[in-house]
């Protein structure tokens, strides 16, 4: 099954799980599907559980087990059987609890190993200790992200003055570095559509074109590509220049490189390798 | 205010307001002192002039109400006489400075922080910041629009300087980011601007 | 001082010192009432929280003493109990209404409380806000689950920016919280954020 679950599989999936809502579970939580807010993408969750840690948290907090003693063994295999289920349920198990299984198991493994008698008691080291400060971390983040909520929602109450006189003779962005890379992607898409946009008869044929780039690397050895396409004589012409670049990269006679990152692009031949 | 207004002001604030409707409730009274403070609030979020009868149908209360609760406002400002007047324009009300520290106020507007640009400038400034060195006519090329006054505005604000000529028709001057560009921007280099990648990365759900 | 002597005095600040010397006129002494009156007024007019100290550049009198107007200005707007506060938000201050109102507001002015932020949102959020600058990579080893769509929100909302590179294995970009966070959270600064100790004792033992 694919990563996302596509929205017109939406109805077929989530009918089985609310049936199963009431019959299946395990430590008396239940799956769930739901849109992402932040994308179109569709999420599974399991309960309240964003992650492997959360699933962890419940479950610890459910066997009312010690955090600092946890029974590793037991904990993993209700851990497991979560697994289990949402596959049952023919969910999709995100990679990043599969990688948490694949811990813990290793986890368990190092419990039932028998300690160096050799080492000193206060050398041991208990295998468990980087998980319960991971669970601990995450807890405590997570108690910060509510407070970050509600103090989002008592700002939200809050109102500014509208906008007046001055502030408009003052029509400015803030800027940050992100910013600068976004528009200048839109400006490339917009310089794009364009292009796309003017349909000419054609001048130069895509055959005469390819002819002209595969003689242009040969003699030259390597081809700034910005120079050939600064040869263009329209947009149209431009095209059929970026098409035919390519033709020949897919047919393996030329190959395309580039040495830092926004450099410029260089076109080299490919030397045929003898058969 | 007497030790009984205020008594009565605590009592309604006290109270809380129907927080799960959204509809406001009309059968709820809404006494004088809390008129007043909604009719100040909304004189201060509307983005111009605000007719006592508008305010009128959002409270659900009689337009008498609020002209009354008004005129206390205006007295309240008045006494108050800070640098702020509510005042009746083009029938409605409205909260203004004073005109009395004009002068500060323009000295004020005029130095504004400038580390703020306009979307063409900004425009500019990331053709520049990616595909330096570059031409004028080269930056036309890429943003499809001129940009004479953007150019102006980035080497006003030193955000970009010129460097040299390219060898071709016209020899145009070329631009670059300068290093106040890197210190605006909290970059150690060029080479700490975000890449493609990086903002596929996000983009695209997959890092690593 | 008798109520008498006290409006005397007022009086007298209210009063320009000196305006007759075009000499000395840009070293004028500047009231305390007036000075409070300034400071209310560009506080009214700027677009966004302005500081202490622009204000007292643009006054050009001392910082403490734009500071002790702003405290007397507080002070007013608490004791008048209307609809407005002056409060410090994001190292500046600010006129905004009181939340109390916040359903008649939202009535007028047809808005809604904007979406909020989801669950995995704000938790990549609040790592952020606490282990700042933090990389893609270090969010993901404290939260267990990749975030990129969360952070590319994030970015969407300006609540965060993105600020130089961590010089280690893939150079990833280093992100922190942004003067937006601070707005939008009701921040006066990052150290107004409760430690991470707070939350300590609901890590060890038993929630819910």
């Amino acid at each position: 099954m694919e990563e996302t679950v596509q929205t017109a599989e939406l109805e077929d999936k989530v009918e089985p799980v609310a049936e199963a809502a009431t019959t299946i579970s395990v430590a008396g939580a239940q799956p769930s599907i739901a849109p992402d807010a932040d994308s179109d993408q569709l999420k599974v969750t399991l309960g309240e559980f964003e992650g492997p840690l959360d699933l962890l948290l419940y479950l610890i907090r459910q066997e009312q087990v010690n955090i600092y003693d946890i029974p590793v063994a037991r904990i993993t295999d209700e851990y497991l059987r979560y697994l289990n289920l949402m596959q049952e349920l023919d969910l999709t198990v995100a990679g990043d609890f599969l990688v948490m299984a694949a811990q813990l198991i290793e986890l368990k493994s190092r419990m039932l190993l028998p300690r160096d008698p050799l080492a000193q008691e206060e050398e041991i080291e208990d295998p468990r200790s980087e998980l319960v400060y991971r669970l601990l971390e995450h807890e405590k983040f997570k108690a910060a992200a509510q407070m970050l909520w509600s103090r989002a929602t008592v700002e939200q109450a809050v109102f500014k003055r509208a906008e007046i006189e001055t502030d408009t003779n003052n029509p400015e962005v803030a800027v940050g570095l992100f910013d600068l890379l976004r528009v200048f992607q839109q400006i490339l898409a917009r310089h794009k559509e364009e292009i796309m946009m003017e349909i000419e008869r054609e001048e130069v044929t895509m055959a005469e074109m390819i002819d002209r780039l595969r003689n242009m690397v040969r003699s030259a050895g390597e081809l700034n590509l910005m120079k050939f396409f600064e040869r263009a004589q329209s947009r149209r012409e431009l095209v059929v220049a970026f098409l035919s670049v390519l033709e020949l990269v897919r047919l393996s006679e030329i190959s395309l490189l580039q040495r830092e990152t926004f450099g410029d692009i260089m076109a080299t031949p490919v030397i045929p390798t003898p058969a | 205010m007497s030790p009984k207004a205020e008594a009565a002001v605590e009592e309604l604030e006290a109270e809380p307001l129907d927080s799960s409707d959204a509809e406001v409730e009309s059968t709820r009274e809404i006494g004088a002192t809390e008129l007043k403070a909604i009719a100040e609030a909304l004189i201060f979020v509307a983005d111009e002039p605000i007719s006592a009868k508008t305010i009128a149908d959002v409270v659900k209360v009689d337009r008498e109400a609020v002209e009354t609760a008004i005129a206390e406002l205006v007295e309240e400002y008045n006494t108050r006489n800070g640098a702020l007047q509510l005042r009746e324009i083009a029938g409605g009300w409205q909260i203004a400075t004073r005109p009395e520290h004009h002068e500060q106020i323009r000295a004020y507007l005029r130095s504004r922080p400038s580390a703020k640009l306009s979307l063409a400038s900004l425009e500019t400034l990331a053709v520049i910041a990616y595909k330096q060195p570059v031409t004028v006519p080269e930056i036309l090329e890429i943003r499809g629009v001129q940009s004479p006054s953007a150019i102006k505005t980035l080497l006003d604000k030193r955000l970009i300087i010129a460097k040299g000529r390219k060898e071709t028709v016209g020899r145009p001057m070329m631009y670059r980011t300068s290093k106040e560009f890197l210190i605006q921007f909290g970059l150690k280099d060029l080479s700490e601007l975000p890449s493609m990648e990086d903002f596929q990365d996000l983009a695209g759900g997959e890092t690593q």
